[in-house]
């Protein structure tokens, strides 16, 4: 059986009770990694975006260490996400059932899942979430290189268009308001994941338990059922 | 307890050898960067100015050089480009620059060799002071004097990116800002700024503002008289006026003069993320947080229950058949 | 308060240095960047004035040299910054980008230290002392002239003429050390005197 | 200069030919500023390039280097035909009136009496008529056909605007209008300033040049006046007071004579330099001589020097040649006529031209010895450098002696500025090292040299056994000890001439000027003209009083001006024939009805009457003078020749090359090219960032100027393929050198007879030691040859070749 709804190593670990791996250790560890440095890369972002925030470089030893901190992170998180999106991209390509589901927000919010469609391992929020976060890291890393002011003279050298002053003054726009978007998306999915119980631990122990998908993401359980069902016994 | 040095009235002036008290004091700031609230000081001082009198300017650099040695700076040597310009650009370790330009006038049909020397304007409303993220990082006076305070820079460049005028450098050594201070520290003890002094034909003159703009009419009239219809002062209203200005032959058309900007002021995408949008965007984000809390503790969760859990058996069931 | 004070410094005499740097951690206070907003201190403090002239053209600045110790008192002195003297009526303060730089002349890396010698044929000079250095200049010059003056012309004019030594002088030297030399090099015999006013 | 450098601000009209006051002398310059902005003065700059000065000037033209006499007679021309002259001036003060003898004359550019043979001129003719009462017989009327006024407007009758043009390739329009404008100075209350240098000097022609500007500053009644004169801008912040040390082949202190052989004794050497007045009630100062060079004698032997031995004459050495100038003892060592020379504060190899030469002169010495503060390219002429040195210095057999100096913040003493003011500094800083004092190395070489005649004894011991040397460390002599003795003092009690029994100075006090000299060995002092500058009211050249009552600039308390802290020389000629100052609001000096007083010191006997002495005292005729009888050796009025390596043919007689009178060396005439081979003129100059070759040895300077170029006009880079920046080759029949080129619009082909004629600028300032990077300076192209009256090598104009060098050569 093709795997249309999951991605390999998704599969059942128990059947009583149920519970399905979602995300394997490397995943997790490399999510994890992502989000510590979207909280830096906040923290240190936000001390630099608003004045009365700028004692928050104090957590990083000082404005000077948080400068040049700023950015390495940026291109860790570059990196880290990099690797997920590889992972997750197709996975997080938009079906017919997810323009249901996005209509039927109302019903998602009010817990009414009898009336929403079933769905693969993502549903429209997540791949929203998902869309909208490889889009705004890729806005910040390229805004962000450009006013890496220590890097100016590599880009004067090589890329003159971005080291002139009027694109560095655009790119501390896009940045900023990257950053806040970015800030947004992060608060929905942390609040998402919590507000929806039963899915930190996907990204904690990678398990989920069978309702979980039962209830969230039906067809990407009906998908592993399948395959393990006709596949030989374990 | 040491005499307070006066508040300097010109550069033409020989410097103090014994301890004079300084009278440019961390309380006559009133502005700060990323300090909102700068409380009113108890004293203004008089507003100063530098004049750049470019029909007096014969661009001898004596100003690079007298720049160099009271900062105590060590700008590169580089090679010759084929251009008059040495160092080549505004550096780290070169405060102030000539700028030479070569301009046929079209009216006249002359050549004219327009030599402008180019440093911080110490804008009234300052552009890198409003764009820079560190606290303290930049300062103004009383007196008009945009300052970089090394201590607090941070080296993250945005004052670059705030500057009309193109000047601020960021030390790749040092990873902090350097420009012209007007030589604050001259000034604190009643001095004149290195290269107004130093100025052999002093084309650059220091005094209050307002005896160099009167300086400045009477060179203008001077101008006038030898033909230069449009001779002007430059002291740019898009940036609130400047604490450094220059006497143009050609006031009408500043670019002239390597490219000094003709309506300089503060760039709107700057000023635009610096001002409301910040706020609006941190009042979201602060609504985000509070909407996501209030939700969490009034709405109900989204919580499987024992039901699905049961339905989820039966489906990894039915497909298994057999367990 | 001494204005060469350095923020630093300020914070340790005041004894706020832990709680200002504390407070700094807890974030950017009004006090804390007043402090920092002190302006560097005044390099000329405590330094020696000399009135001098400066050596390159002949517009003679006047200038001022700024040392750290006192000539005068019997010090060493050592250059630390030269600026144009405002009292001068012909300069008035002002210096020309060369004048500016006085000190890096004064204290230029390649300024000579100690005698030196070049063999004939040598690649390279060797450090010699004052005394062998003078002795065989004395031994040179009075050779030579014992052998090429010329002490009477075919008419018998006494003329004391030497002509296979030279000496061009200085630019840039004083009067005096001027006189001093016209004196010498004149004793000598020596015809073949000049100076620099034509380069 | 004439003036001083704070004068130049009572001036109307500043005219920079001949030099660039903005580039090499910025701090002056500000006067030229000064006075454009306080008294509305125009500046007018001629200038084959655009320059700094240019730059702030009210009117530019270009000009043909080498061209400038044709210009500048040009413009007396143009004065006489619209009647600018300062009429009460010019017949009053100038020798306008005076006749000249039948047998002068000119033609095709050249005077009467000329020997191609010797390359020199009988000057029989250039004299005056003189009458039997042994005065010069004048007209008034100007009329008669002998008469300097006739002849000058014969002699300058050549140079119309259209021979201008075509000559110095200055378009004629820009000719006229500077014409006008200097014309206007002509009133008698407007004043114009010339302000030169070595762009009038550094030519086989220099003297006549600046002679030319002088005669038309006669003109226009501007000698003599607050913001006018002839004010050469000195290069070297004391090169004046070494010239009036006399440190040159031909001079005694005071700009006296060093004797010629043909002067067997003091009596004989006395008898030609009588001056005797050559009219009426003359003042003729020369006539002093004698005081002068006995009481510079005095000071030389001391009391060796006797009235019964000459005053010890035959101890000083004499002339066989007019002058034993450096670039004749330089063609004399490569000639292995040379053994030893000493380079005191002089890096020659890259100062003087054909620099191959130079180093084949060096490397034929048996020892050079180098005092300086800093690391030489003289003193490693044997080093090689690759392109920058290529020399083989195993085959270099010269011993080399390189002694530290102290320098100008490690001594004390005077320095002379351009304005003739003697300024006294102090030392500041401790010698690096084993740096030595001048003085002190000077002190030791004569005292061992001294010690072997006295052990050993040698040819002519006596003007070393005898040099006076009295000082209280005979090792080193205090700068005050040797001031003192420039300044002269009394040897005996001194009595007033007019009253015997008045006492005018003790024996042992300081003169206080050079009217109390003495030619009977009662006084003595090394340099009549510094008489007044240590007097016994203390060291007046240290005075530092600023104050300036007049407003005019002069600062009589401001240290001391030879001669006499006179400010402006010739100032008598500020006032009219009756003593009235011809610009009340410019008074210098004036006659009150008994006696001259003003502001500055009258150059002119105090009670001499007014239409009695003429303003020019040390002139025998006491007249400025258009026609200059026998002083110049290249002729009594400037006539207009070309460079000795030139584009053009001389339109005056196109077989001349040069300045025919020139001394020129065989093997350097032969290293002189033509147009055919070398299309295009090179000249030299300085830049403002640099000094000569002593800034490139700092960081400041070379950051602001860091690399060695050469400059040409947009026109000359497109023919040759040449844009900013590249590296390009320039090559002269005597070496080549390797530059970076920068392309100006500041440069202009020039349209001198029908033909474009490329500029190639060529700064000095680069060498192979130092903080800057290494490079070339202009005296390897140059040609080996001197301005016919003083040596001053032909940089300024000479022949090149360009070209587009790919890579980095």
């Amino acid at each position: 059986m093709r795997r249309v709804y999951s991605a390999p190593g998704d599969r059942i670990e128990t059947r009583r009770p149920v519970t399905v791996s979602r995300y394997r250790g490397f995943t997790r560890v490399n999510h994890w990694l992502a989000a510590a440095c979207t909280i830096v890369l906040l923290l240190s972002g936000l001390a630099f975006f608003s004045p009365p925030l700028f004692f928050l470089t104090a957590l990083f030893g000082g404005g000077a260490t948080t400068r040049w901190l700023h950015p390495v992170i940026g291109i860790v998180l570059f990196f880290s996400f990099l690797v997920l999106f590889i992972q997750l991209w197709r996975l997080n390509l938009p079906r017919r059932e997810d323009v249901e589901w996005a209509r039927k927000t109302g019903d998602v919010l009010a817990g009414h899942g009898k009336n929403l469609p079933e769905l693969g391992k993502f549903n429209a929020g997540q791949k929203t979430m998902f869309w909208g976060m490889a889009g705004l890291i890729v806005a910040l890393s390229v805004s962000g290189v450009m006013i890496w002011e220590q890097q100016i003279p590599l880009w004067r050298d090589h890329a003159p268009v971005l080291a002139s002053i009027p694109a560095r003054r655009i790119a501390v726009a896009v940045h900023a308001s990257a950053a806040f978007l970015m800030i947004m998306l992060f608060i929905l999915h942390v609040y998402a994941a919590i507000w929806t119980r039963g899915t930190i631990r996907a990204m904690t122990r990678g398990t989920v338990t069978g309702g979980w998908a039962f209830r969230h993401h039906r067809k990407w359980l009906r998908e592993l059922a399948g395959r393990q069902g006709a596949g030989p016994a374990e | 307890m040491t005499e307070r040095a006066r508040q300097p009235v010109t550069a033409a002036a020989n410097p103090p050898v014994s301890p004079l008290d300084s009278n440019l004091l961390p309380s006559d700031v009133v502005q700060a960067s990323a300090i909102s609230n700068t409380p009113m000081p108890d004293r203004l001082l008089d507003s100063v100015a530098k004049l750049i009198d470019v029909s007096k300017c014969i661009g001898c650099k004596a100003c690079q050089s007298a720049c160099i040695e009271w900062n105590d700076t060590y700008p590169e040597i580089e090679e010759n480009v084929g251009v008059y310009e040495n160092p080549h650009d505004l550096t780290p370790d070169m405060f102030t620059l000539m700028r030479f330009s070569e301009y046929e006038n079209p009216e006249s049909g002359d050549l004219e060799w327009l030599i402008r020397k180019d440093g911080c304007m110490h804008c009234a409303d300052p552009g890198c002071l409003k764009a820079c993220p560190a606290p303290g990082a930049i300062v103004q006076y009383s007196n008009g004097i945009v300052d970089f305070i090394s201590d607090n820079c941070i080296g993250c460049g945005y004052c670059v990116t705030g500057c009309p005028f193109n000047i601020p450098r960021i030390s790749r050594t040092a990873q902090v800002s350097k420009k012209c201070t007007l030589c604050s520290d001259r000034v604190a003890v009643g001095q004149g700024p290195a290269c107004a002094k130093a100025c052999p034909t002093q084309a650059i003159t220091f005094g209050t503002k307002e005896s160099q703009i009167a300086l400045a009419d009477e060179r203008i009239a001077d101008l006038k008289s030898r033909g230069y219809e449009n001779a002007g002062l430059y002291d740019p209203q898009g940036v609130g006026g400047t604490h450094v200005m220059y006497v143009l032959h050609h006031a009408d058309q500043p670019s002239l003069y390597s490219g000094l900007p003709d309506d300089p002021r503060i760039s709107p995408v700057v000023a635009g993320w610096k001002g409301p949008a910040k706020t609006a965007g941190l009042a979201m984000i602060g609504l985000a947080v509070a909407g996501s809390v209030l939700h969490g503790i009034f709405a109900k969760p989204n919580a499987v229950s024992e039901e699905e859990e049961r339905e989820a058996e039966d489906l990894v069931g039915d497909s298994r058949k057999e367990v | 308060m001494n204005i060469d004070l350095s923020r630093r410094s300020f914070l340790k005499l005041t004894g706020a240095g832990v709680a200002a740097t504390s407070l700094g951690a807890m974030g950017f206070g009004q006090a804390e960047a007043r402090v920092a907003a002190h302006v560097r201190g005044f390099k000329l403090v405590t330094t020696t004035e000399t009135r001098s002239t400066c050596t390159y053209c002949s517009v003679a600045c006047g200038i001022i040299l700024y040392s750290k110790g006192d000539l005068a008192a019997g010090e060493t002195a050592e250059l630390s910054h030269v600026e144009g003297d405002a009292d001068h009526p012909t300069n008035r303060g002002t210096l020309c980008p060369k004048g500016a730089a006085l000190r890096d002349y004064v204290k230029a890396e390649t300024r000579l230290t100690h005698p030196r010698y070049r063999a004939p044929g040598a690649d390279r000079f060797t450090e010699i002392s004052w005394d062998e250095a003078l002795d065989k200049i004395a031994r040179a010059v009075k050779e030579d002239r014992d052998a090429n003056l010329i002490e009477k012309n075919a008419d018998g004019v006494t003329v004391n003429r030497l002509t296979t030594t030279g000496f061009l002088a200085a630019s840039a030297t004083t009067n005096e050390t001027a006189w001093a030399t016209w004196k010498v090099v004149r004793s000598l015999g020596i015809v073949g005197f000049d100076n620099q006013a034509r380069v | 200069m004439t003036n001083s450098w704070t004068d130049i601000k009572n001036t109307d009209l500043v005219v920079i030919m001949g030099g660039n006051a903005a580039e090499a002398h910025p701090c002056g310059f500000k006067w030229v500023t000064e006075a454009k902005h306080h008294r509305g003065a125009k500046l007018i700059v001629v200038d084959p390039r655009f320059n700094r000065s240019a730059s702030v000037a009210d009117y530019y033209a270009p000009i043909r280097p080498g061209s400038d006499i044709a210009f500048l007679m040009g413009v007396i021309r143009w004065c006489i035909e619209n009647d600018r002259v300062q009429w009460d001036y010019v017949r009053n003060y100038t020798n306008v009136s005076h006749l000249v003898r039948e047998d002068f004359g000119w033609a095709d550019g050249m005077f009467t009496g000329y020997d191609a043979e010797k390359r020199s001129y009988d000057q029989t003719s250039w004299e005056y008529q003189i009458g039997e009462d042994g005065f010069v017989l004048t007209d008034e009327t100007l009329e008669h056909p002998r008469s300097v006024w006739q002849l000058l407007k014969q002699h300058v009758e050549v140079y119309t605007p259209e021979f201008v043009e075509n000559t110095c390739g200055t378009p004629k329009d820009r000719f006229l209008k500077i014409c006008e404008m200097i014309g206007e100075t002509s009133a008698p209350d407007k004043a114009m300033t010339s302000m030169y240098a070595l762009g009038w000097t550094q030519h086989s022609k220099g003297a006549q040049n600046i002679r030319g500007m002088a005669m038309l500053q006669l003109l226009l009644g501007n000698i003599g006046i607050a913001g006018g004169g002839m004010n050469a801008l000195r290069g070297h912040s004391n090169i004046q007071g070494l010239t009036d040390v006399g440190l040159m082949s031909n001079l005694v202190p005071g700009y006296l004579a060093m004797p010629r052989e043909t002067e067997a004794d003091f009596t004989t050497y006395m008898s030609t330099r009588g001056n005797k007045p050559l009219r009426p009630n003359q003042m003729s100062y020369w006539q002093n001589y004698g005081k002068f060079m006995v009481s510079f004698l005095k000071a030389l032997w001391g009391d060796k020097a006797t009235a019964g031995n000459g005053w010890g004459y035959d101890w000083l050495p004499k002339l066989d040649i007019v002058q034993y100038d450096a670039m004749r003892m330089f063609d004399m060592m490569k000639n292995g006529k040379v053994n030893t020379y000493f380079f005191q504060g002089f890096n020659a190899l890259l100062s003087f031209p054909n620099r191959a030469k130079m180093t084949e002169a060096f490397s034929k010495l048996k020892l050079m010895v180098v005092m300086d503060p800093l690391a030489t390219e003289t003193a490693s002429f044997w080093e090689n450098h690759g392109i920058y040195n290529d020399v083989d210095s195993a085959s270099i057999q010269t011993e080399v002696l390189e002694l530290p100096t102290t320098c100008f913040a490690e001594d004390e003493g005077a320095t002379v500025n351009s304005g003739r003011w003697l300024q006294w500094h102090w030392a500041g800083a401790t010698p690096p090292g084993e740096a030595k004092s001048d003085v002190w190395i000077m002190s030791q070489i004569y005292l061992r040299v001294k010690k072997l005649y006295e052990e050993e004894g040698g040819t002519a011991p006596e003007p070393i056994l005898n040099l006076s040397w009295d000082y209280e460390n005979p090792e080193e002599p205090m700068p005050s000890e040797l001031a003192r003795e420039l300044n002269g003092r009394a040897l005996e009690t001194l009595y007033d001439p007019a009253d015997p029994t008045k006492v005018v100075l003790e024996a042992g006090q300081q003169l206080s000027g050079f009217g109390q000299m003495r030619d009977d060995g009662s006084t003595m002092g090394a340099c009549w003209i510094y008489a007044g500058c240590w007097t016994e009211a203390g060291n007046m050249m240290a005075r530092r009083d600023n104050s300036d009552p007049s407003g005019m600039g002069i600062f009589q308390n401001w240290s001391f001006a030879w001669p006499a802290n006179r400010r402006v020389l010739y100032n008598r000629a500020s006032c009219d024939p009756d003593g009235r100052p011809w610009d009340p609001n410019r008074t210098l000096i004036e006659w009150n009805g008994e006696k001259w007083a003003g502001a500055d010191v009258p150059d002119i006997a105090v009670t001499a009457k007014p239409r009695e002495v003429g303003p020019f005292i040390m002139n025998p005729e006491g007249t400025g003078r258009f026609f200059s009888r026998r002083l110049m050796r290249d002729g009594p009025f400037p006539t207009h020749m070309e460079p000795f390596e030139s584009p053009m043919a001389n339109p005056l007689n196109p077989e001349m090359r040069g300045n025919p009178v020139a001394r020129v060396f065989a093997d350097d005439l032969e290293k002189m090219a033509t147009s055919a081979e070398f299309p295009f003129v090179a000249t030299s100059y300085r830049l403002t960032e640099h000094f000569h070759f002593w800034t490139k040895h700092n960081r400041v300077n070379s950051v602001t100027q860091p690399e060695f170029f050469v400059e040409i006009s947009k026109e000359l880079a497109a023919e040759k393929g040449i844009t900013k920046g590249t590296r390009v080759r320039v090559w002269s029949a005597r070496g080549e050198i390797w530059a970076k080129a920068v392309v100006t619009k500041r440069i202009q082909p020039l349209i001198c007879d029908g033909k474009p004629v490329h500029i190639i600028g060529i700064p000095i300032h680069w060498g192979f030691k130092g903080a800057a990077r290494k490079g070339f300076g202009s005296n390897t192209l140059g040609p080996f040859v001197g301005d016919a009256n003083i040596e001053t090598p032909e940089f300024k104009a000479y022949l090149v070749n360009i070209e587009l060098v790919e890579g980095n050569a």
